[in-house]
């Protein structure tokens, strides 16, 4: 059983750090074949699960549920109400999902996603998320100057659209829903998700081009 | 506590990498699918960050995100006696055991959906503020294992949504299972901070009671 | 700036290494000497210190101490266009100059004697504040070159001493001359700390008149 | 001149942390071999800067300050009202000591200096700074731990003792007057100093031996 003992876990750290090789690689291989002796995993399992990343779950998912969003006014209303349950209906509820939250973009407000104090993270509907996103750069910043964040992304906010910064401090999750761009009137859902980027889906982005990617 | 994870606000930074992918090399993968397939017995999320919390800060400040999380599989096992630390640096068991049926994509996607637990739970005490209170946060750092940020100390700030109970992080990092009322507290920028971008930005936190005062 | 300098009560650092020495290496020292004897012109002990706090944070909380000096000496250079970055990468001069005079011990005991520089200057406005007050200080987190500790933000203690007026350090790191009434502030470790070792221990600080507020 | 934009320098931070070789020995030898070229230094000044700070300069300074303080009770309290001018008796005036701060410790007051933000020191009345003072483990504990970071040097303190710590976040510079042990009636100056220990100056000690060490 864990000792939930502070100065013990820290203790462990500091050794850990002066003996592991400082190659990560060599530190995660050394991980996989230990666990893998002791029987507590296969590699094959270990395979699998990269693969359920790589070709299942990743932003379509997210970018699925905002075209329905924008395509089905009772699937939005559920989603604004209760946006872990209304996932469900797609099946894409997870890692990180139960408690999740859609914010929406309006052409007066901005919202943007992080997480100061880890990177918490909608996986189940986002994949893994980006390296940036999990920075100490991104994570500093984006509470403090989310615009100069914003502009090094490319999106210059006009002053008079509020910025909403959303700080993922518990186990609530957001998901920014951008703005449906003009000229897709009578889109199929499935040519709307096709537009919706992972980065609009944070909010480091905000409009999304008027034509499929 | 005030450890190196605590980053709102935090400068000398520097530039976003804006264009980096999920992961550069293979084993962040593979340290993914080690850390959600393997955990040592009794571990609690609370107690998985907390401590991530304790690395060494020039470490946890410098080094890729699942290298942390490899240092922390390690430790976390170590701490429980699930691993001894000979093994972690030799890489092999002391102790083979017997191969466990490997999980096919379909049973890792299956265990990937129930990972959608819950924090919600129902206490007795009705809830200490409504939305639309005005709100002051604890000014001083909290030991242990807080989700308050230092940046939202000592500020007012207003409840805009009421979640019930959830479990209680500084509980839940010492093993105990205990909840408070869980709120969406917003801030307005210049009331964090003195030289910000747009005096009507709002930042937003989620906030446990224990956290906050009536203002 | 919230910076990586601003260390006090922070956690996860571990035990002191209360036997370490003076200098480890050789190196320590020749560098300690260099960045003594030449500094770049114009150079601001403020603008130093500022210099230092805009280090990647987890270098400057990973390498020694005066590896920070040492890459602060060639960046100031750098700055004002004193050295090159290639000058420095290389360790060569592009154009080389005359060799100077060479110091004796006795010139450089001179020299370290006249190191013993005011920072105290006169001031027209009268002190805002006396011995026994009771003062607050900023809580919100100082652009620039603050010497206002985070730990000790939006704190109430006692003024103790008033030093007259000293070198501003948020001007002196902009390169401006600009001098405020500097006090020294008794806090209470128990307003400081929730869980402090003893209530009656007292904190210590120099801080300047705009840190500070009646309370 | 120098820029003095936070921007800038954490630029050129940045590309010198990629560019120059990790060892710092290299480092230091770059650029001691730069500014040698350029003829703003030589290398026997840097011999003799490094001769002075090893042979002249160091705690011994500070402990016959110490010392005669104990002895003269003038002294003692030109030290106590002005510290900076005090120590020129001496003339151990130079860096970081104009603006000396003599702190006195007695039987229920034990006084400890440190320097959170950077690392100020009163180098021409101690010499050198231990590498602990200079460190991130000392500079961020013994504001909010005092008593645990005593214990670590040894020091136990009765709880009927306040601790008073002094964050040196000016140009003020705070040497600890430690208490004059029992049983060292009558000694000389000379005998006094040498009890006196660079770790009791600074506080990280508290009872000095009763006998010369």
């Amino acid at each position: 059983m864990p000792s939930f003992d502070t100065r013990k876990i820290g203790e462990i750290h500091r050794q850990l750090h002066t003996h592991l090789p400082s190659d990560p690689a060599l530190r995660v291989k050394a991980l996989e074949s230990l666990v893998v002796e002791k029987g507590l995993v296969t590699q094959e399992s270990i395979d699998n699960w990269i693969e359920l990343y790589s070709e299942r779950i990743g932003p379509k998912r997210g970018a699925e549920v905002v075209a329905r969003a924008w395509s089905d006014p009772d699937f939005h209303a559920r989603l604004i109400a209760d946006a872990g349950q209304a996932v469900k209906d797609f099946g894409y509820e997870g890692h990180a999902t139960e408690h999740l939250k859609a914010v929406e973009n309006t052409p007066d407000t901005h919202n943007l996603v992080v997480c100061t104090l880890c990177s918490c993270y909608p996986f189940s509907l986002l994949g893994m998320s980006p390296i940036w996103y999990r920075s100490s750069a991104y994570r500093a910043r984006a509470v403090k100057e989310p615009r100069k964040v914003l502009a090094e992304f490319g999106v210059t906010l006009p002053e008079d659209v509020t910025v909403r910064v959303w700080d993922s401090t518990a186990e609530l999750r957001y998901l920014v829903v951008p703005e449906r761009p003009k000229g897709t009137e009578g889109w199929s859902p499935e040519q709307l998700a096709a537009i919706v980027t992972r980065d609009s889906m944070i909010g480091t982005m905000r409009d999304l081009p008027p034509e499929p990617a | 506590m005030d450890g190196p994870q605590d980053l709102g606000g935090k400068e000398s930074f520097g530039a976003i990498e804006v264009d980096s992918p999920a992961y550069r090399e293979d084993w962040e993968r593979r340290q993914w699918a080690l850390s959600k397939l393997v955990a040592p017995p009794g571990l609690t999320i609370d107690w998985f960050r907390h401590a991530l919390e304790t690395m060494p800060p020039g470490v946890y400040l410098s080094v890729p995100y699942f290298q942390k999380w490899n240092a922390n599989d390690m430790a976390l096992a170590i701490d429980a006696g699930f691993y001894t630390m000979d093994e972690c640096l030799s890489g092999h068991a002391s102790e083979k055991g017997k191969p466990p049926d490997t999980l096919s994509v379909d049973d890792c996607e299956d265990l990937q959906r129930r990972m959608n637990r819950s924090f919600a739970t129902v206490i007795e005490e009705p809830p200490e503020f409504q939305v639309g209170d005005t709100i002051r946060t604890d000014p001083r750092p909290r030991p242990g294992h807080t989700r308050l940020p230092a940046y939202a100390r000592g500020a007012t700030g207003r409840v805009i949504a009421h979640h019930g109970a959830h479990l209680y992080p500084e509980a839940g990092a010492k093993g105990d299972h205990i909840a408070h009322h869980l709120y969406t507290v917003e801030f307005c920028a210049s009331d964090l901070w003195s030289d910000c971008e747009a005096s009507d930005d709002k930042i937003c936190l989620d906030l446990w009671e224990p956290y906050l005062a009536s203002a």
